[in-house]
């Protein structure tokens, strides 16, 4: 973990010391995607398919809603927290966005809106339970918050997915630029903004602070609540554009969707270099763990592998992907 | 199914397997609504059963659980990257799968629905099953006669907002509409101790329970607990999905009745009809592979072809 | 000879901390390690404790070569160590962490803790330290002070043959210092062998045997006490001599800067008044726990006050939290620099600039390019090393790690400076860095309050000092009527 | 959080300090009652039936596999660590002894044996993974082993479910001694046991140091990784003693049996007012915790309350049960 900052920090080095340290600098910089070329290197052996262009696209589709939930969860992973609610907040967006246009027939466009506004509104109460009621952990708040919004998706919707979205909604989920995905177009826009956000802003830096050690950025004058209701909010905006992504794959909101989204978006977050004590972890990172579960679920499928084996994969990947990461670290030193 | 119309895409896919696969060399891609259940298990073993005796390749997904949806939309995705022939589709959220329906027709592959159809994709080969809402109200008409008017029936189900329970609870509703009886509805999450806990509860509260129906055997075998810890397993219990426990059940007296649609022969005839649709041989458009209910009268058959089945 | 380092060499990330370091101590003395920040004082204790594994050398314990890999090897051996940084477990009880590690279990064959032999030994242990303390309150409840007692404590309860000491009494006061001192003298009466790290230079005097003085990782030599003056330590470590070990400039008393009028922190506590000036430096002292600290927290708005009225330059304040503080133009440099004032896990640059982000901006954004030239020039004012700004924090050094916090806090621009143990593990020649920063901070117009445990520093720079006990302040002294004893005296409450 | 274990600390505080703050002590200690009482209060009044014995019986018989997990959830909580794989461990534990009991015949008194033994070798595997592979943080072994174990279990059963055991395997999770439901008894045999353990020996002391700071830990020559494998082991064996309770309580062995039991589980510890960092919490406040969720679901069973209202209630009073908690901590102040 702390080595990964470190050489984040390090991006501002001196061109000589750059020169002279050449090789290590990238081998570590982009270090979290050893076990993803490795993965990939393996699948391509094994599988025919999966290089092709056809699947490559497969998987930026298939990886955007992931990843999109994975960037909205390192704001809470990086605060030391966590929001478990990412799945709930999914659905509970994607049902009213459905309620709201295809039932009372709000205009598409404003759909969209709704949809991020719900999302967004939904994180904020999240961020206002945890800072308001001060609780001790997250964990509670969001735990609260994940039956809550899953309870009001089945009530709005009495259980019954809604289908039958205007194009415009499905946009984002559905078309392609060229032969690519607008939604992996979306996810690295996303990313870029999200990287600006919180390596050159202010509330980005303060959100590193509160994880590093929450005492002392309240000494020096951090506003650490206002900083965590952003981050539970942007966390559940990102809940909501991954809905809209969902909506557009599945022409459909079901109250269920999202159903356990949470888990992958923090074994991406994880897998990315973050730490669950705060304070460390980046984009990238995280946009690359969000690859790896993709790749890894795409590759098992185009190998025909049984569930319970691919399950047993899965697990056995997800502790591989980390050690890895553990042992480029370790012989760094 | 009454009509039978021939698939209309009958003709490309002709061409398309004589240029580039040997009928012999055919790969049927098969996605179910999950692989780890036992009612799944059997409608693969009927899928691969015909994948043997006509000599295709066939490649069998499924997410873990029936609600994660999106994840049976990708395994489709990635079944057409690998280019298979066919494909055998059972969607536990129909509407979302139309996308990558339409992209596997437009990949010229044809596509059998089974178990639950996608009223949307008119390009289907054929849909094969008996609707779920349907089965239950069978079994609801079934026990219809023992109720009476006003009286309360337990319906412990899986997750809300899953299709297949959805309509396992409505359709047994329905079938006993006239009877105004009080429905107590309880989500037990396809889980058999949290069924267990929910009958126990339940009939501390209202100890006048008439029926107890459960939308899956798993839970239908743990609210048979529930009832025998509360001393009330003379209420009558429905379970749902025929597996092997859930008619050993009945015989022995556990349940009065299971209703079971025939996952077997719904992935048995899933496979086969996709083999004739890429051989462009004509398959109806509407299979029914049938639903009943067992009892202590007929069930003793049903195992042995079940037995039959897995043992094969 | 108890203890021999042989060709000791360890480098971190690459680069070398220790270079082949030999060095002996003898059984039954004193010795003293002596060197600047980032000597590697800290690091020659932790390979002899197994913290650290060394890249070469050998360790010769009694006579024999020992491997010492982990932590718990050196303390079966019989080597107890205190540690630069408070090594307690915050949510355990004073008893608990004294003993753990090695709990006092009852005979019985499943050997459950013996709680009531634990507590009493604890209570002894924490009596001969000059504490009347309950040993079941938790650690988390103590302050600093204390709780370095209890880190001591910890290390006595070991029964060992050697007891290493990194800088133990610099988060304590004069008086606490003193029962230490005693301590260790009698502990050498009875025959203990100890390793001490102090940057206290009259303590290394007046209690070491031998000194053996550190440059950049390099051993400079081996000196015996006796004959060795503190200037010559000084300017064998620091390679120069240091003329002026409190440089202090002409007091000119400005304006009132910062007031406090009828301050309570409880229902029950006293009030207190006191006004600080422009162009003096005002310190308070006071012994461990005198309520030094909960007073600069309460001004600062880090913990919530009763009543009471802060003025900035006759300006009332309404604070009620740092954000408050800090837009008034406090600066509040907190005593515990790992718990409150660093962030380890992040760069140099980081720490520095956290607090006052608006100052690197450039189009609304961050701009790393400002952000590294002012951490740049601090790293040079505050001789930080080393001086790589990207940097974890967390691989400083203890006093480099003040250093950064003291830096992050002069960036802030802010009128009225408090100093809470500024020096703490600080060197003397960073020491005087630090004094002549706080200089230029009353040249420029700012207040600065300096609240110290160490008299010689609190009488040799302040212009003015508060002395505090139990929560009361008991004298205002001039610089010209201070002295040890009447601080003494106005520290035990009159 | 602190608070709490400062009282337990008080315990032996001397007797005039006692008598002082008499009331506040005894508030304090039964703290985490509040909730339960709040909750239980209103439910009695709402629903004639929950005060019955035989409906009480109901919530000691429910409780008891959750209580069972989550007192082994405590131990990694305790160490600033988490067990995901609890309900993995849970079906693999089963389906093992149904393979060995059922299937190959093996004496029911040493499936008793083997369940907990593949339990505790489960756990032991997630202790060795997290220390031998120096791997960040126990999300990530734990969640990889929960695929893992999962995959496990479907492989072994073919996704069947196995029946038919022993009496004397199903006799922990069915039998009554009185009217009193053995596995209630088990949960407060084994809740003694875990607080002697916790407060009384070396390694529970450890437990709670290794979380309340790891590094001053391992320097004090506290053996972290041993006590580390030791808390994972154990609570892998509470999940196989849960799943003995579950085989009694359903008479079979499902390998989909368990799922998501986890966070039931991490919810009981916290509510139980243990914390996300480490250090702090007990068994008695888990217990509670673990009775408030049985007291919740049992209680809306009763009312009859539709299932997404109940999903409602149950997220909203997961937090409120916190917040009570939190405010009776601040007023304390
Ligand atoms: N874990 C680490 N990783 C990288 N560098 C380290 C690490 N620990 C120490 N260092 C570096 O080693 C050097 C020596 O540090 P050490 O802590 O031994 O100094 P010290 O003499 O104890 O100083 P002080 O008087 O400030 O405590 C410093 O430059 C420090 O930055
Ligand atoms: N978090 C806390 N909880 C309870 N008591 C505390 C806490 N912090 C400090 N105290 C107590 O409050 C009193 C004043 O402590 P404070 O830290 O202000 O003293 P100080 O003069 O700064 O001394 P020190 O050198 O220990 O910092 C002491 O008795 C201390 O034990
Ligand atoms: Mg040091
Ligand atoms: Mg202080």
């Amino acid at each position: 973990m702390k080595e990964q900052t470190e050489i984040i920090e390090q991006g501002n080095v001196e061109e000589k010391k750059k020169a002279k340290y050449d090789f290590k600098y990238i081998a570590n910089k982009f270090g979290a995607l050893f076990g993803l070329i490795i993965l990939s290197i393996t699948l391509a052996i094994l599988s025919p398919s999966f290089l092709k262009i056809d699947n490559l696209m497969n998987i930026a589709r298939q990886s955007s809603i992931n990843a999109l939930l994975s960037i909205g969860m390192l704001l809470p992973i990086l605060t030391a927290g966590i929001d478990l609610s990412v799945g709930s907040i999914l659905a509970f967006s994607i049902v009213v966005t459905g309620v709201v246009t295809v039932m009372w027939g709000m205009p598409p466009v404003l759909g969209i809106f709704v949809c991020l506004l719900v999302g967004a509104l939904a994180g904020l109460l999240n961020g206002l339970l945890l800072t308001k009621l001060r609780l001790p952990h997250p964990f509670i708040s969001t735990l609260g918050t994940m039956n809550v919004f899953r309870g009001l998706a089945l009530i709005i919707t009495g259980a019954t997915p809604i289908f039958g979205f205007a194009y415009v909604i499905n946009f984002t989920g559905q078309a392609n630029v060229g032969f690519i995905p607008v939604s992996f177009i979306l996810v690295i826009v996303i990313s870029i903004i999200f990287h600006i956000f919180l390596t050159r802003t202010a509330t980005g830096r303060y959100i590193y602070a509160i994880g590093g050690n929450k005492e002392a950025a309240r000494l020096s004058g951090i506003p650490v609540d206002r900083v965590l209701i952003k981050v539970y909010t942007l966390s559940g905006l990102m809940a909501g554009l991954g809905g809209l992504v969902l909506i557009g794959r599945t022409n459909a909101a079901s109250p269920i969707a999202g159903l356990t989204y949470e888990l992958d978006a923090i074994a991406a977050v994880i897998i990315g270099g973050a730490s669950f004590f705060g304070g460390v972890g980046t984009v990238w990172g995280t946009l690359i763990g969000a690859m790896i579960i993709a790749v890894l679920r795409n590759g098992l499928n185009l190998l025909g592998t049984s569930t319970d084996i691919q399950t047993v994969v899965i697990g056995t990947v997800i502790i591989l992907a980390v050690y890895v990461d553990v042992l480029r670290r370790r012989s760094k030193n | 199914g009454s009509s039978s119309i021939t698939n209309s895409s009958n003709e490309g896919n002709e061409k398309k397997s004589t240029e580039e696969t040997k009928a012999d060399n055919l790969k049927i891609g098969v996605v179910l609504m999950t692989l780890s259940s036992e009612y799944w298990k059997i409608h693969m073993a009927g899928a691969q059963d015909a994948a043997k005796e006509l000599g295709v390749e066939i490649e069998i997904l499924g997410p873990a659980e029936e609600t994660l949806y999106e994840q049976q939309v990708k395994m489709v995705e990635d079944l057409i990257s690998t280019k298979v022939n066919g494909l055998v589709v059972t969607p536990s959220l129909p509407e979302a799968m139309l996308p990558a329906l339409q992209k596997a027709h437009d990949a010229n592959i044809p596509v059998v629905l089974v178990d639950a159809n996608v009223n949307e994709f008119e390009d289907r080969v054929s849909f094969i099953g008996t609707e779920n809402y349907e089965a239950a109200s069978k079994g609801g008409e079934y026990i219809s006669d023992q109720l009476n008017d006003g009286d309360k029936v337990l319906i412990v189900r899986g997750q809300m907002g899953a299709k297949v329970h959805d309509e396992r609870t409505e359709g047994f509703q329905a079938a006993l509409e006239s009877k105004n009886i009080e429905f107590i509805v309880q989500d037990a999450q396809s889980d058999r101790v949290k069924a267990v806990n929910i009958v126990e509860n339940v009939l501390t509260a209202d100890p006048d329970i008439k029926v107890v129906f459960a939308t899956s055997d798993e839970m239908a075998l743990g609210s048979f607990k529930g009832l025998e810890n509360k001393d009330s397993t003379h209420i009558p219990l429905i379970g749902f999905d025929g597996t092997p426990d859930g008619l050993q059940a009945v015989v022995d007296g556990q349940m009065l009745a299971n209703i079971a649609q025939d996952p077997y022969r719904m992935g048995y005839l899933g496979v086969e009809s996709a083999v004739k649709a890429i051989k462009g041989e004509s398959v109806e458009k509407r299979i029914d592979s049938g639903a009943q209910v067992y009892t202590k009268d007929n069930v003793e058959q049903r195992i042995q072809e079940i037995e039959g089945y897995l043992n094969n | 000879m108890i203890l021999e380092l042989k060709n000791i060499s360890k480098s971190f990330s690459g680069v070398q901390v220790l270079h082949d370091i030999n060095m002996e101590v003898k059984l039954g003395e004193v010795h003293v390690l002596l060197g600047e920040n980032g000597a590697g004082k800290s690091t020659i204790i932790k390979i002899i404790t197994g913290a650290y594994e060394k890249d070469v050398g050998e360790l010769i314990w009694k006579g024999l070569p020992i491997e010492v890999t982990k932590p718990s090897d050196s303390i079966d051996a019989g080597i107890g160590t205190i540690y630069q940084e408070l090594n307690l477990i915050p949510e355990l009880s004073i008893m608990e962490n004294i003993f753990l590690g090695h709990e006092k279990k009852t005979g019985s064959k499943i050997s459950l803790l013996d709680r009531t032999t634990m507590k009493k030994e604890a209570k002894v242990l924490m009596e001969r330290l000059g504490q009347n303390v309950n040993p079941d309150e938790l650690v988390q409840n103590l302050g600093v002070g204390q709780q370095q007692l209890v880190e001591i404590a910890k290390a006595l309860s070991l029964n060992c043959e050697l007891i290493i000491m990194d800088e133990p009494t610099s988060s304590l006061s004069e008086r606490e210092a003193e029962q230490l001192l005693l301590t260790i003298e009698r502990l050498r009466e009875q025959g203990m062998t100890i390793i001490y790290i102090s940057h206290r230079l009259e303590e290394i005097k007046r209690i070491s045997d031998r000194i053996t003085i550190l440059r950049d990782g390099h051993k400079i030599k081996t000196v015996e006490t006796k004959s060795t003056s503190i200037d010559e330590m000084i300017s064998l470590m620091v390679g120069r001599s240091l003329d002026n070990k409190f440089p202090k400039i002409d007091f000119k008393k400005g304006k009132e800067i910062l007031s406090v009028k009828n301050l309570k922190l409880t229902e029950d506590s006293p009030q207190i008044n006191f006004t600080a000036y422009q162009g003096e430096i005002l310190g308070i002292s006071g012994l461990v726990g005198a309520g030094r600290t909960e007073l600069a927290r309460a001004i600062f708005g880090a913990d919530p006050i009763v009543s009471g009225e802060v003025y900035i330059e006759k300006e009332k304040q309404n604070i009620r939290h740092p954000i408050d503080a800090i837009k008034a133009g406090l600066a509040f440099i907190t005593e515990d620099r790992k718990e409150e004032g660093l962030f380890l896990d992040q760069s140099l640059i980081f720490n520095k600039t956290i607090a006052m982000l608006n100052k690197v901006k450039k189009n609304g954004l961050i701009h790393p390019k400002s952000q590294r030239k002012v951490a740049d020039k601090y790293v040079k004012d505050l001789s930080i090393r080393p001086n790589n700004v990207n940097l974890l924090t967390r691989y400083l050094s203890g006093g480099n790690q003040q250093k950064v916090v003291i830096a992050k806090w002069l960036f802030t621009d802010a009128r009225v400076f408090i100093f809470d143990e500024p020096t703490r593990g600080i060197d003397v020649g960073a020491k005087v860095e630090v004094y002549n920063l706080m200089n230029y901070l009353i040249e420029n117009g700012a207040g600065v309050i300096v609240i110290s445990s160490e008299l010689p520093e609190i009488l040799g720079i302040s212009d003015r000092i508060l002395v505090m006990s139990e929560g009361k302040i008991t004298a205002d002294l001039s610089r010209n009527e201070a002295d040890q004893e009447v601080i003494m005296k106005a520290a035990t409450g009159g």
